[in-house]
């Protein structure tokens, strides 16, 4: 067996279980790591593919900017009110489950028994290095025969950031006056009183060292009234 | 045993069935999120294996148009979970039922 | 000046456009100006065309633009002036100019003044289509056109009632009529593959040079003539006319008396070639013509609208010209069209006259005496009136008694012509009885008006010029046709109808009438003599036979006048006991043969029933109904379907991947080879 | 291009990891001792003649200090994520070029461990990686401070990120490559300015895109006045308050070979690299060039720490996207206007 081919089945059995893993954590965190290590076997496999280009994109643009994001996300989120996994939906799971396992037969037996048709194009691998490289190569494909395509990509981006804007904005931070309290700072959503959990309704003015910790509980932090009502934060066990 | 796009191909059908299972059988927002972004991946490395195979680049044009509109869709979609889970205070997508009717 | 044939409707068009869109704003009460001076431009431009037709016997053909072309059909606005087109010209343009210049002053002080001025050319303009069209389909957008500005202008004073309806009725009963010269025109391209009738390809030439089958053009010409029976208001469509005197007079002298009605005359004459060959179809326009002639005699008699008994003196001059069609004295039908559209103009504008001086007043019965209030009126109404009852040596004499001579000489069945021709005698009787009727309970006798609210007097010199002119055409137009039938309007018209030129035999290709085809079929007639004649030539007449009936017809009409003035200046008989001794004539006259009762029962009021129960059933419960129960299904579809939509996103999401798996099993079954 | 044995590179590399590993020790001892001066102060004395072996005094002492691990932490991600750190730091120096192909012990050796065609993206995008082992580092803590530092650190890695990439555009234009060897290259060339002949650096013709390059830089590397993720007033000490030890010893070691690969980045992109007087006959020559420009940048950021207040919040992400954002694009518009004219291509 070449060894790229070993190779390649390495990065394949990572991103697999990887990915994999991603479905299968609790918690949210843990998938968005494990998604990040899938993406970097991702971008191995562009780089085997012979797309360099795609690869650093890959990782650019999903591990670095979309993936932190949504880690930002997740932790701004309250995560006490992540689902549990195992919870509700037995027969839409299994459902799902069916459908992948149909759908993974399915693509398996597109793919053994594909056949090619079409003309080989001329972009092989002496071609390409004569241009300067895939990059080079990528880019004179693309600001010529897909122009209009890349035009149309720069306005979806533009519309998808003001989008993103418009969407993320507090509800009444465009009325004059109001007071900006849901933003990342230690009046964050976690730490207001708007998030205060029904429970916590009774006022807690107990110090740290005069609440006693309850049983099998890590470390709690609490704090003397509010914002600070929250005992856990970040990745703390509940 | 050499290596073919057949692999590349297994390999992006199988990401993107873990995806799909992922989105059907969570009911995280977020981690449904994560597993649309995992099938878009898989697909663009489709893309990538065609590009191979048939020695043209529009192939990883298309990957690389993918990723950058899936960009754009994460920048939407987590600002729309954003809004929701502060709406809604919560990210199960059963509890976004708005749409219902 | 085939070049600028346009400029003649043109004119008028620009003339109607410009008094809608500007002078309506601008200047509103001198808009008679413009559409003066735009058909008088017509009728320049129309002299023009006569002369150089005149001189050089050639058809002017000018091909604007193409109008429709849809597979094999094609049709070309086309402009084809011709003699007869000439003769037609000149007489529209001139009627209409002299009843624009009467109106100026016969409308002066109208609210909607502008409006009238701006329908008025309108009306011109599709007039002068008509007339110049080298196509039927162009013919039907004038016909429609003169339709149009007909019903516009009877329902000029739209705020009353009558009015409205009276418009309405000429329009729908003209529909039936339009609706048969539609069928017509389809059987005409059906048969000839062209609607176009002049030049090598047009309709003329097919039926003169290849010949068709005698059924087809029997059919076709019975179609025009349903289009000329709705628009030239013969029996059984001739209800519509008298009721169009709701419109201001103006319009029923030009409209209703000279140029419309005239129209379906038009359109016989110019299809001749065909009608020629029809057969049986001339003898049904000769009966129907006589018919409406007796017609609207008869019902002249006893009317005491004098608008109306000028009307129905329309009509009956109209059967006159129907029936000159039907014998084949195509050109006396002409002829008496022109002269009559200039002694009737004269009439409807005399009455017009009447009806000012006398504030409004129409009956006469309450009329009477005056002659001395408005000398001009009376002497041209005289002169018309003689001109319509057929006195020597007036127009109108010379062209009824052409009519009365070749009804007489025609022969489609042993002694039928004979018949016509006694019928259109009797005809003469009755009309020269009720226009001296008109004459001496108008002019003549006590004076039987309201002196103290009406004072009559003589209408402004802008009306009263026209009807000089007018009445100076009706004396002096009969000199071109004589001696008849071979008069100098015979001369000049004759190469349309016969293909034969007295001036030069090379000039005879007009009206797609090709020379030798009908020079043999006319000299084969002539050397027949004066047996072998008939509708398929000029029927040979002698001199003595005009003569004796030139005699006869004159003795008649003198004796129709002699009558009514024995009647009505002598009082000789008691016109009123006489009416209540035979009441059920006088209201059968009076009531004009009951027509309107009868359609109003076995049509009208069927229809209405008919819409009434397809409305109340069919509509509302059938149509309405299916549909209501239509929506009601999709309701509770629905409702059904509302179900689905469960607000989960992940079911949402399981539809599209259950989608997506059955999307590629399907492929996998239809396209693939993995199950074969 | 790379025709030398796998081991010599494997070789060039280990060369290469000991000299940041050693060179980010004696980073500490330069700051310490650079703060000193400024501040008016001696830095450190004792250890060693002039504090010279302070450095490896404090590696033993972090080394041997007890391995602290909250209880709330989650432990997988908590011992993972200073390696992501460190990682990403090193691995950014492979593509850096300290020169081209040498010929010495009767071989072509390459001054370089590696020439990707992407080279200058791949140094972005594990710098971006990078800023995983932050965040995750700070969220796994279990800690209201560390994970407000984790937060701020991924907005504003995020953010400057956009700056430092859009910056590199204008450079690649020029040099119309990624690869950090061709834009050595192209630097080596010679620039006519009138009567002046210049190499072609590119910090002549990119001053704006160099200026803003190193503000992006100096927030990537979250160092003063940008530190805000670690800000000691404020969040105690930022991400890492919870590790010790050696744990700590990754972030610390990460921080600090980030700015040194950082400082060689900027010295290959906009200085020339290796290039200067005689570099192009003797290679040592060269390697000494392009150190001491890194050396020169580092000052840079020490003299920078020592000088300025650390920026407000809000300031920081206003800063990125409303001037340092129109300005880069703004440098990459004129850039393409200036190149596209040279070709006669536009107008």
């Amino acid at each position: 067996m070449p060894w790229e081919v070993i190779i390649f089945y390495l990065i394949a059995g990572v991103a697999i279980l990887s990915a994999g893993g991603v479905v299968a954590a609790r918690n949210p965190v843990h998938s968005a790591v494990l998604l990040m290590v899938c993406f970097i076997q991702i971008a191995a496999v562009f780089v085997m593919l012979g797309a360099e280009f795609l690869a650093v994109i890959q990782i650019i643009v999903y591990t670095g900017a979309i993936l932190v994001l949504l880690l930002f996300v997740l932790m701004l989120v309250d995560p006490e009110d992540l689902p549990e996994f195992h919870t509700g939906r037995p027969v839409q799971r299994a459902i799902g489950a069916l459908l992948g396992l149909i759908l993974l037969l399915e693509v398996a037996a597109a793919v053994v028994t594909r056949t090619i048709t079409g003309r080989q194009g001329s972009a092989t691998l002496e071609n390409i290095e004569a241009v300067g490289g895939n990059t080079e190569a990528l880019g004179r494909q693309i600001y010529t025969e897909h122009l209009l395509a890349f035009e149309i990509v720069s306005m979806v981006l533009t519309i998808g950031i003001l989008g993103a804007i418009v969407l993320a904005m507090p509800e009444r931070l465009g009325v004059s006056g109001y007071r900006r309290r849901d933003t990342i700072s230690l009046g964050h959503p976690r730490g207001t009183d708007l998030a205060l959990p029904a429970t916590a309704g009774a006022p807690i003015r107990a110090t740290a060292g005069s609440k006693p910790e309850p049983a099998g509980i890590g470390r709690t932090l609490v704090m003397a009234g509010d914002p600070d009502e929250q005992p856990v934060v970040g990745g703390g066990r509940r | 045993m050499e290596l073919t796009v057949d692999h590349f191909l297994g390999l992006s059908a199988a990401l993107f069935i873990i995806g799909l299972m992922g989105v059907l059988m969570r009911r995280n927002v977020l981690i449904i999120f994560l597993c649309v972004e995992l099938m878009v991946a898989a697909v663009a490395i489709t893309f990538a294996a065609f590009a191979r195979e048939t020695n043209t680049l529009d192939g990883q044009t298309f990957a690389l148009f993918a990723i950058a509109v899936a960009a754009a869709e994460a920048a939407v979609g987590l600002a729309l979970i954003l809004a929701l889970s502060r709406r809604v205070r919560s990210v199960d997508v059963d509890e976004y039922r708005t749409l219902r009717d | 000046m085939a070049e600028y044939l346009f400029l003649i409707p043109l004119l008028p068009l620009l003339a109607s456009a410009f008094n809608l869109l500007v002078a309506r704003t601008a200047f509103p009460d001198r808009a008679n100006v413009v559409a003066t001076l735009a058909v008088f431009g017509s009728f320049l431009l129309s002299v023009l065309v006569f002369r150089e037709i005149y001189n050089d016997e050639h058809a002017l053909h000018q091909t604007i633009s193409t109008w429709i072309e849809s597979g094999s059909f094609s049709t070309s606005i086309g402009l084809y002036a011709d003699q007869l087109t000439a003769v037609m010209l000149l007489m529209v343009t001139f009627v209409s100019t002299l009843v624009h210049i009467y109106a100026s002053g016969y409308m002066k002080g109208d609210p909607s003044f502008y409006r009238f001025f701006s329908w008025l050319p309108l009306f011109v303009f599709a007039m002068l289509v008509l007339v110049m069209a080298d196509n039927y389909l162009l013919i039907f957008f004038g016909w429609e056109g003169v339709g149009l500005c007909s019903y516009l202008l009877i329902g000029f004073y739209h705020r009353r009632r009558s009015a409205g309806n009276a418009a309405k009725k000429a329009f729908i009963v003209n529909r039936i009529g339009d609706f048969g010269f539609g069928l017509g025109i389809m059987l005409i391209f059906t048969t000839f593959g062209t609607l176009s009738f002049a030049g090598d390809q047009g309709v003329f030439h097919q039926v003169t040079e290849l010949g068709v089958s005698e059924r087809t053009l029997t059919w076709i010409a019975l179609l025009l003539f349903t289009g000329a029976i709705g628009k030239s208001a013969q029996f059984p469509l001739h209800v519509w006319l008298p009721d169009a005197m709701e419109g201001p007079t103006p319009v029923s002298a030009l409209i209703h008396a000279a140029t419309m009605v005239t129209a379906g005359i038009y359109l016989l004459a110019r299809s001749s070639p065909i009608l020629r060959e029809a057969g049986d179809a001339m003898m049904v326009i000769a009966i129907v013509g006589a018919f409406t002639a007796f017609l609207g005699a008869s019902i002249a008699t006893v009317q005491n609208d004098i608008k109306r008994v000028v009307a129905y003196s329309t009509v009956s001059q109209l059967g006159y010209m129907a029936l000159a069609i039907g014998v084949g004295a195509w050109v006396s039908a002409i002829f008496h069209l022109v002269a009559h559209a200039f002694f009737k103009a004269c009439l409807f504008l005399g009455s017009g006259s009447v009806i000012h001086g006398m504030h409004e007043e129409q009956n006469i019965q309450k009329m009477g005496g005056l002659r001395k209030y408005m000398p001009i009126t009376f002497w041209t109404f005289l002169i018309a009136s003689l001109a319509n009852a057929g006195v020597v040596p007036l127009a109108g004499f010379w062209s009824k008694d052409e009519i009365i001579t070749g009804a007489w000489a025609s022969n489609y069945l042993p002694g039928l012509g004979n018949y016509l021709a006694i019928f259109a005698l009797i005809t003469a009787l009755i009309t020269a009885y009720y226009m001296f009727r008109l004459i001496f309970l108008t002019f003549f006798g006590e004076e039987r008006f309201d002196h103290h609210h009406v004072h009559p007097h003589e209408s402004p010199k802008v009306m009263t010029l026209p009807l000089v002119i007018l009445a100076a055409f009706a004396i002096g137009f009969g000199a071109l046709g004589f001696p008849p039938d071979e008069g100098r309007f015979h001369d000049f018209l004759n190469p349309v109808f016969y293909g034969e030129s007295h001036h030069d035999e090379e000039a005879t290709e007009v009206a797609g009438v090709a020379s030798d085809g009908s020079a043999v079929l006319f000299s084969t007639a002539a050397e027949e003599g004066e047996a072998g004649h008939g509708i398929h030539g000029h029927p040979t007449i002698t001199d003595e036979l005009k003569l004796n009936m030139g005699i006869v017809s004159t003795v008649v009409a003198l004796s129709g006048i002699l009558i009514a003035f024995l009647i009505y200046q002598k009082k000789r008989v008691d016109v009123v006991r006489f009416a209540s001794e035979h009441e059920g004539f006088y209201n059968f006259l009076y009531n004009k043969w009951y027509f309107d009762d009868v359609y109003d029962r076995y049509i009208v009021f069927p229809l209405r029933r008919l819409s009434a129960w397809l409305w109340q059933k069919v509509d509302v419960g059938g149509i309405d109904g299916l549909l209501l129960w239509i929506v009601g299904a999709l309701t509770w579809i629905s409702g059904q379907l509302r179900r689905l939509q469960t607000g989960l996103v992940s079911n949402y999401a399981l539809a599209i991947a259950l989608g997506m798996v059955v999307l590629v099993g399907f492929y996998f079954a239809a396209f693939s080879d993995l199950f074969r | 291009m790379n025709d030398q044995p796998l081991w010599l590179t494997f070789i060039f590399a280990f060369l290469i990891m000991n000299v940041l590993l050693i060179g980010m020790a004696y980073m500490t001892y330069f700051e310490r001792k650079m703060l000193g001066a400024m501040q008016d102060r001696m830095g450190p004395t004792r250890t060693g003649p002039k504090g010279l072996l302070q450095p490896i005094a404090d590696g033993i002492k972090l080394l041997g200090k007890e391995d602290l691990i909250p209880r709330a932490a989650d432990k997988w991600v908590f011992f993972f994520a200073p390696l992501i750190v460190f990682v990403t730091a090193i691995v950014g120096a492979a593509v850096i070029p300290f020169g081209g192909t040498i010929n010495a012990f009767g071989r072509d050796l390459n001054l370089y461990i590696t020439d990707l065609n992407v080279g200058a993206l791949f140094v972005l995008a594990f710098s971006s990686i990078g800023v995983y082992g932050i965040i995750l580092g700070a969220w796994a803590s279990s800690n209201r401070y560390s994970l407000l530092g984790g937060l701020r650190a991924a907005a504003q890695v995020v953010s400057y990120e956009i700056i430092l990439g859009l910056s590199l555009v204008g450079v690649f234009m020029l040099a119309g490559s990624l690869s950090l060897r061709d834009i050595m290259l192209e630097q080596q060339t010679n620039l006519e300015l009138g009567p002046l002949t210049v190499k072609n650096w590119f910090i002549l013709s990119q001053p704006l895109a160099f200026i803003l390059f190193m503000i992006a830089a100096v927030a990537e590397t979250n160092r003063a006045p940008f530190d805000l993720p670690e800000a000691e007033s404020e969040l105690v000490s930022g991400f890492h308050t919870e590790y010790s030890a050696f744990r700590f010893s990754f972030y610390f070691l990460g921080e600090y070979i980030s700015m040194i690969v950082v400082s060689l980045f900027a010295a290959t992109l906009f200085l020339g690299g290796p290039s200067g007087p005689g570099s192009s006959d003797h290679w040592y020559l060269g390697i000494l060039y392009i150190l001491i420009k890194a050396i020169v940048f580092l000052f840079f950021y020490i003299w920078l720490r020592a000088t300025l207040p650390r920026f407000r919040y809000d300031q920081l992400m206003g800063l990125a996207w409303k001037v340092l954002l129109p300005l880069v694009i703004l440098n990459i518009v004129v850039t393409a206007a200036i190149r596209l004219a040279s070709d006669g291509l536009l107008f």
